[in-house]
């Protein structure tokens, strides 16, 4: 085979059970080629780059050839358990670079200071978590790095640091990602796995005047408290310090910050999903329609599609679905049949439902959707907000989102508004 | 699948008894007592001369009920209070954790005895074992509750959950709807493992003085001379109906841990 | 700390009350034998359970018994005529001479063979111990006895009950062990360190082993809890002079401060191991001994 | 090839055990014990285990020779009695010592009785001591002549004395006259501070584990005993008992349970089978005021009917596995003294049996009643289930109760609350004093109907005047027929159903001088005599 070439794909393609993830697919890559790999979500991204990292999971069928010549650094998408919880930032490391000091230079080369190298990953912030992913991999100096998602639920700050990391390490590159920013920054050639669609967001709907208020926040303020082992009161830090904050009918308001700034604690305040030590809430006779990370978890997956959504709102049917860009006819399948994306278009589309003229919160729910599910759920949204004069409060990072969809934009820091 | 075919085959046979092999398992033939097996008794006679083939299906017809009901009694009472305690939280639950501690902890020994002695003379043997067994069952709740407490937790933080709370679903019907469904494969494994255990709780039983059924045979009754097995020697066919209970119980071993495994995997 | 040893003691107490109702609602008592004697008459029983307070109702009779214990004193055996704790004393001793060899080896055999099977996924294994766990004491010790005959192996000493106990811990800890090593080294930081070609040795030492400790650790509790209830027939059957005989004696003949003793003993072992355990939990668990 | 060596082996252990072979002194002797002795004090001791033991420690005035069951001297030499049978006067050996070396007089027999008799004491052989409520009286004549006065004439009272350990006034006299006689030789007593006149002292107690005696080297039989030691095995459970003997840990077994001699005779081992001990099984009706049947049981020929429809050889037979007797009475052919051998011994027959059923039930309506019994004696539980389908024949519905023991003992003795039971009696002495209480109306284990003022049924007045009469009668003759008429009466109104008495079998390894007897203590009364068989013991 040809000289320099460290992954070499031929007619590649991955089968769960009938349903084909991806593929068939070729794909070659010499040492300092740069490939992003753009799709919508279910495209087949991750079973993709884990099929090349060696990482699929044994019911999975391949057919082709694949051929790897030299070592694979993966950075799998930052969650809670692609990090061992048993082991410090620094051991995490060190496992791999094989001398602490090692890993200690490489953790405090991207910002992760010695106090915080010897943090559990629980203890570390989401950017953090994902830094360190990152340099784990770069640790065992790998020839290409297969990386996935790397920056989903970063904040602009965490995504820069992570990309130049990315991009000034010489070694190969395969990276995921549902934005095309990410590809631009790395100057990567772009393989689709579906094409590209137009993710341009229909700006938002005039507020109607002298529109009623429909959550107010007053002075609200939370501490964490918690019995440690022996039964002993700890006092936590301020996450929510004073927040006061106005939500008009069919306005929109974007809050983003830096991660534990405690947008999501506010967020879980508003839908009652946690209680606070003072200060009130008013949403009227409903708490907040709130949807978290990963819309998807928020549906049963042993039940059908109508029941979820009339679980919400007795009165839904059929054409919900082919308003957010699904078939009518799925709306008696099971929902385990949807796709990551399906599930998430679903999910919103039902809190809206829920919502009726009240407050929906999405918190960080548009992260980890691709363009067009991101701009079908946006129109949902609109719409319901025109005709319902429903509030939104959208939680994201991305200042595109902010900037697309929201009438105005705070920003929160340590359990204060700015 | 090997082990749920085998456990099906088992309960058909035993429900097909008395058709397959009509003898009568009380019935004594005394001069026929002690024969290994043969033409006339498939699995040989026991001291009276009683059938043991017969006295296999039909006591494993009634321990598989009694056994079945004991784990019933012991699973409800067991989910009930695991899944309340773990649902609800706070006070209740550390009240239930603590209640299921102290009945891990003590000797329950005296209340059976107590229990089976309080009961009526005229109380069918079997009846009176299978109070027993229901009491037992009563008493050990406490470690499904543990388990089911762990599940109920671990599914109430479950986005699904959190989201219809946000809709305003009552509480019973979020159990009903969500939850419960949540637990039932590991109910089931439990139930498949439980099941052998309230069988054989007899044998404990019968050592601690707090008898057997006679005359009527039960797999627990039969599996009794093997505490013996030092003595019983030259009367190996004693060990057939015991031998013949192992792939029943190791099928419902099996298909239990299976249940678990996907139940994991599913997680 | 104060309030989890509170809760401890609290917890004792409940028990030995459970325990001392439970015994005064079984009928008889430790005279019911001598009134079967022809050469008695039965004045002199009724004069022995006066003697005794028997015959006083259980509410007084366990006001006393919680003052005695309370002063450390565990009262007097019906049968033996002496202080239970000079009875129990040296039995405890032989007791834990088979506890502590059994459960250590339980544990080892157990752990290294569940290890061993969950890294050449073995199948076979799981549902033999799942039934072999579920064998009664009775039947496998006289299972036990007829091999040792057999083989011609001494029968006095330690290693029949040690053996048979061992019999007993083994499934019940392969169970457990076994799933909590698959599922960790299914576990997805896992997955992703083998790809990073962390060797196989660092791998189990440093990232499975760890995962898998949580449920073996909260299992140490029950395993005691397991083997000492199996020891008490164990012994019996055996013949060793432990805690079982002396138990399972004054359990039949209603020799109640004994049985109340050992009751209350065994369960305050069991609760401080559980304690230990939590506390063992909370080291090597920083998700549990460092919150967010 | 092995069992062959071991029968081999068994020949000749019996060939030197019955050869006149000279004694050989020294040596362990090994015995399995079901459970631990709970006392060291044989005024206290309630328990066999605690008396087995004892006895080999202690020595009383005068014996019943367990082969013969007639008395003999003990540290007695000899006695005398009046001729109103009511005064004692024993002669004691000279020159008996203690195992500390302490003399033994007249003051130790006075002070050992005092003991026996205290009531504050409350010693179980008190109630053999007081008749009529009036306690016999211990004198000291000189140092060496002790007399005894009874209320009344007493048949047999020398065997009174057997088993009565006499003790050293020396040791025993400060705690007693301290009032702390109870925590006198306990198990924690230090086995020096423990002195007796038998065969053996105290040398060791392993709590739980075993009791080892050694040879008094006081002890007034010359050149006795041949033994050593003898070291006493509690082992619980039968099955390992079995596997150390067959191992060679253990000499000597008694109470032998059917599946064990069933095990060791295929095993070839040495078992002397001594016939039907005294222990009988019976059936009870309870005939109280109380009784949930009386109606029904108080009938005769209901019971006779049931008596009549079992098959008591075949409970012999498979129960026992051939090793007991059939029964119709009260006295086993075991009690060579009082067996009366003219009592109608009717075969099994449905069809007499259906008859008298008609008789006692015209209505013909169903009859169904139930069966308590101990589940801790397997025996007894398996004659239920035999009982259970002889009387299946009858058209009678029985319905078995098994209880844990005491529970079971107190619906019997306590509540009364039972239909019928099966129970067995006849552990003690075979004379008729020592089960007064069984047959006497007033009795406390006259177990149909315990503790009557009035004889509730003219038989059971009979009985009563009957037994009062061979209480006092003195001539062994006249005595006989009057028990004899007793058994009868009590055969022919059954008011207990009797069944079968198991025979003794005991075994043993290469024990000389071994005289089992169904006696207590079955193989160990004439430890004194025992001796290990040379060149067979590791």
């Amino acid at each position: 085979m040809i000289g320099g070439t460290l992954v070499f794909l031929n007619t590649w393609s991955v089968y769960y059970g009938a349903h084909r993830a991806f593929g068939p697919l070729d794909l070659r890559i010499g040492a300092g080629g740069k490939i992003g790999i753009a799709g919508a979500s279910g495209s087949g991204k991750s079973t993709l780059l884990a099929s090349i990292c060696g990482l699929l999971d044994p019911a999975a069928r391949t057919s082709g050839a694949i051929e790897i010549t030299g070592r694979i650094g993966y950075i799998p998408q930052e969650s809670l358990n692609s990090l061992s919880p048993h082991l410090t930032a620094l051991d995490q490391v060190a496992e791999i670079a094989g001398s602490r000091e090692r890993a200690s230079q490489l953790l405090a080369s991207i910002g992760i200071t010695t106090d915080r190298q010897n943090f559990y990953p629980h203890q570390l912030s989401g950017g953090e978590r994902q830094r360190v992913l990152v340099q784990q991999a770069l640790a065992a100096n790998p020839d290409v790095l297969v990386a996935d998602e790397p920056t989903a639920n970063l904040d602009e700050a965490n995504e820069a640091l992570v990309l130049g990391l990315l991009e000034t390490h010489q070694a190969a590159l395969i990276v995921a990602s549902h934005r095309e920013t990410v590809f631009d920054r790395l100057q990567c050639r772009v393989l689709r796995l579906t094409p590209r669609v137009d993710a341009r967001l229909a700006s938002p709907p005039p507020i109607p005047e002298a529109a009623h208020v429909t959550a107010r926040v007053d002075a609200l303020t939370k501490t964490y408290a918690h019995r440690d082992f022996f039964l002993r009161q700890r006092q936590g830090p301020h996450i929510l310090d004073g927040v006061s904050l106005v939500i008009r009918a069919g306005e929109t308001v974007a809050l983003s910050g830096p991660s534990g700034a405690g947008k999501s604690t506010l967020a879980r305040c508003l839908a009652r999903r946690e209680r606070w030590d003072s200060g009130q809430i008013d949403t009227g006779n409903r708490p907040a329609q709130l949807v978290q990370q990963e819309p998807s978890e928020s549906l049963n997956p042993r039940w059908t599609l109508a029941a979820c959504l009339r679980e919400a709102a007795p009165q839904a049917d059929a054409d919900v679905l082919e308003r957010i860009g699904l078939s009518a006819k799925w709306f008696e399948r099971s929902v385990s049949e949807l796709s990551e994306g399906q599930r998430s278009r679903v999910a919103i589309a039902r809190a809206v439902l829920a919502a009726g003229d009240g407050l929906l919160i999405l918190d960080e729910s548009l992260a980890s959707l691709d363009a067009s599910t991101v701009r079908d759920v946006a129109a949902f949204v609109q719409d319901a907000q025109q005709s319902s004069g429903m509030a939104c409060l959208l939680i994201t990072h991305r200042l595109d989102l902010a900037a697309g969809l929201a009438h105005r934009a705070l920003s929160m820091e340590q359990g204060r508004l700015r | 699948m090997t082990a749920r075919i085998a456990i099906a085959v088992i309960v058909a046979i035993l429900i097909a008894g008395p058709w397959l092999y009509p003898v009568d398992p009380i019935a004594q033939d005394r001069d026929a007592a002690n024969t290994g097996p043969g033409a006339h008794h498939w699995l040989g006679t026991d001291e009276y001369g009683r059938d043991l083939a017969a006295r296999f299906l039909a006591g494993g017809r009634w321990s598989v009920l009694a056994g079945s009901a004991g784990t019933l009694v012991a699973l409800a009472l067991g989910w009930i209070a695991g899944s309340a305690a773990g649902f609800a939280g706070g006070l209740a639950d550390s009240l239930v954790m603590a209640v299921s501690e102290w009945f891990m902890a003590v000797p329950w020994l005296y209340l059976l005895v107590a229990a089976r002695a309080a009961m009526p003379l005229n109380l069918p043997p079997r009846k009176a074992i299978l109070a027993i067994v229901l009491l037992i069952a009563a008493i050990n709740w406490a470690r499904p509750a543990r388990l089911a407490r762990g599940l109920v937790l671990s599914l109430s933080q479950k986005g699904y959950v959190e989201a219809s709370r946000g809709f305003g679903v009552p509480a019973w019907r979020i159990l009903v709807d969500h939850i419960f469904p949540g637990t039932t494969g590991v109910l089931v494994a439990q139930a498949l493992s439980l099941l052998p255990r309230f069988v054989l709780a007899e044998v404990t039983l019968s050592f601690l003085g707090l008898g057997a059924g006679e005359p009527y045979p039960s797999w627990g009754g039969l599996i009794v001379p093997l505490r013996h097995a030092y003595l019983l020697r030259n009367q190996w066919w004693i060990m057939l109906p015991v031998l013949l209970m192992l792939p029943f119980f190791a099928s419902f071993a099996l298909v239990s841990r299976q249940l678990e495994r996907n139940y994991r995997v599913s997680r | 700390m104060i309030r989890r040893l509170g809760a401890c003691v609290l917890q004792l107490a409940a028990i030995s009350f459970i325990a001392f109702y439970l015994f005064s609602v079984a009928p008889g008592d430790f005279y019911s034998a001598e009134r079967l004697s022809p050469q008695l008459e039965g004045r002199s029983v009724d004069q022995w359970r006066a003697a005794k307070g028997l015959d006083e109702p259980w509410p007084e009779r366990y006001v006393l018994w919680c003052e005695s214990a309370l002063r450390g004193d565990f009262g007097t055996s019906l049968a033996y005529g002496v202080p239970v704790a000079r009875l129990i004393a040296p039995r405890i001793l032989k007791t834990a001479l088979v506890l502590m060899p059994s459960l250590a080896l339980g544990w080892a055999l157990a752990f290294s063979l569940a290890a061993w099977a969950a890294r050449r996924r073995d199948r076979i294994l799981e549902p033999v111990m799942s039934v072999a766990g579920m064998s009664p004491e009775v039947i496998l010790v006289s299972l036990l006895l007829w091999l040792a005959v057999w083989a011609g192996a001494p029968l006095a000493g330690a290693w029949l009950p040690i053996a048979g106990l061992t019999a007993i811990v083994v499934p019940l800890v392969f169970l457990h062990a076994f799933s909590a090593l698959t599922t960790a080294r299914e576990a997805n930081f896992v997955r992703i360190a083998r790809s990073r070609g962390v060797p196989r040795t660092r791998l189990w030492t440093r990232f499975i082993l760890p995962a898998a400790a949580n449920p073996l650790v909260s299992l140490l509790g029950p395993s005691l809890a397991t083997a000492v209830g199996s020891s008490l027939v164990i012994e019996a059957m055996t013949g060793w002079p432990g805690l079982g005989p002396l138990f399972l004696e004054a359990v039949q003949a209603r020799d109640y401060d004994v049985v109340q003793a050992v009751v209350v003993i065994l369960a305050a072992a069991l609760t401080f191991l559980n304690l230990a355990a939590d506390l063992l939990l909370y080291r090597i668990d920083p998700r549990i001994r460092l919150r967010v | 090839m092995s069992d062959l060596v071991r029968r081999l082996a068994f020949l000749l252990g019996v060939l030197c055990a019955t050869l006149p072979a000279q004694p050989q002194h020294g040596g362990v002797l090994h015995v399995a014990q079901r459970a631990e002795p709970k006392t060291f004090n044989p005024v206290l001791a309630l328990d066999a285990p605690s008396r087995d033991v004892l006895r080999r420690i202690h020595a009383d005035l005068i014996s019943i020779d367990r082969t013969t069951q007639t008395t003999v001297p003990g540290l007695a030499e000899s006695w005398t009695i009046s001729k109103d049978g009511k005064v004692y006067r024993l002669k004691l050996r000279k020159g008996v010592r203690f195992s500390d070396g302490e003399p033994f007089t007249a003051d130790d027999v006075v002070f050992s009785f005092a003991l026996y008799l205290d009531e504050k004491i409350k010693s179980p052989q008190r109630d053999l001591l007081v008749i009529n409520g009036r306690p016999i009286e211990c004198r000291k004549i000189d140092p060496l002549t002790v007399e005894f006065l009874l209320p009344q004439p007493y048949a047999a009272a020398e065997r009174l004395f057997d088993s009565l350990a006499m003790l050293p006034k020396n040791i025993l006299e400060r705690p007693w006259r301290a009032g702390r006689f109870n925590e006198a030789w306990t198990l924690a007593t230090p086995p020096q501070q423990i002195a007796g006149l038998g065969p053996f002292r105290l040398k060791q107690y392993h709590p739980g584990e075993r009791v080892v005696l050694e040879r008094n080297p006081y002890y007034w039989k010359p050149e006795r005993p041949y033994l050593d030691s003898v070291d006493f095995q509690f082992l619980p459970d039968e099955d390992t008992q079995l596997a150390r003997f067959t191992a060679g840990g253990v000499d000597i077994l008694n109470r032998l349970s059917p599946q064990a001699v069933q095990f060791l005779e295929s095993r070839g081992a040495a078992l002397a089978d001594l016939g039907p001990g005294l222990e009988y099984n019976f059936l009870c009706f309870n005939l109280s005021p109380g009784s949930p049947n009386l109606a029904l049981f108080s009938q005769q020929d209901l019971r006779q009917a049931l008596s009549l429809a079992v098959d008591r050889p075949a409970m012999a037979r498979i129960v026992y596995r051939d090793r007991a007797a059939p029964l119709w009475g009260n006295v086993t052919p075991g009690n060579k003294l009082w067996y009366s051998a003219d009592l109608p011994h009717p075969a099994r027959n449905v069809g007499a049996a259906k008859q008298l059923l008609k008789k006692a039930n015209p209505s013909g309506k169903p009859i169904a009643f139930s069966i308590l019994v101990s589940a801790s004696s397997a025996e007894r539980v398996r004659m239920a289930t035999m009982l259970q389908s002889d009387w299946k024949e009858l058209g009678i519905e029985v319905n078995i109760v098994t209880l844990e023991f005491r529970s079971m003992l107190d619906r019997v003795l306590n509540t009364r609350q039972f239909d019928t039971c099966i129970m067995g009696l006849g552990g003690g002495d075979a004379d008729p004093n020592s089960e007064m209480n069984v047959w006497l109306s007033s009795g406390g284990t006259h177990l149909w109907n315990p503790n009557q003022q009035h004889p509730a049924t003219d038989w059971e007045t009979e009985i009563d005047g009957l037994m009062h009469r061979q209480m006092i009668t003195l001539d062994y003759k006249a005595r006989k027929a009057i028990y004899d008429r007793v058994q009868s009466i009590v055969a022919d109104r059954s008011p207990m159903i009797f069944l079968v008495s198991p025979h003794v079998v005991v075994a043993q390894r290469e024990v000389g001088n071994f005289r089992p007897s169904i006696l207590d203590h079955q193989t160990l009364w004439n430890a004194d005599e025992l001796y290990l068989i040379p060149g067979k013991h590791r």
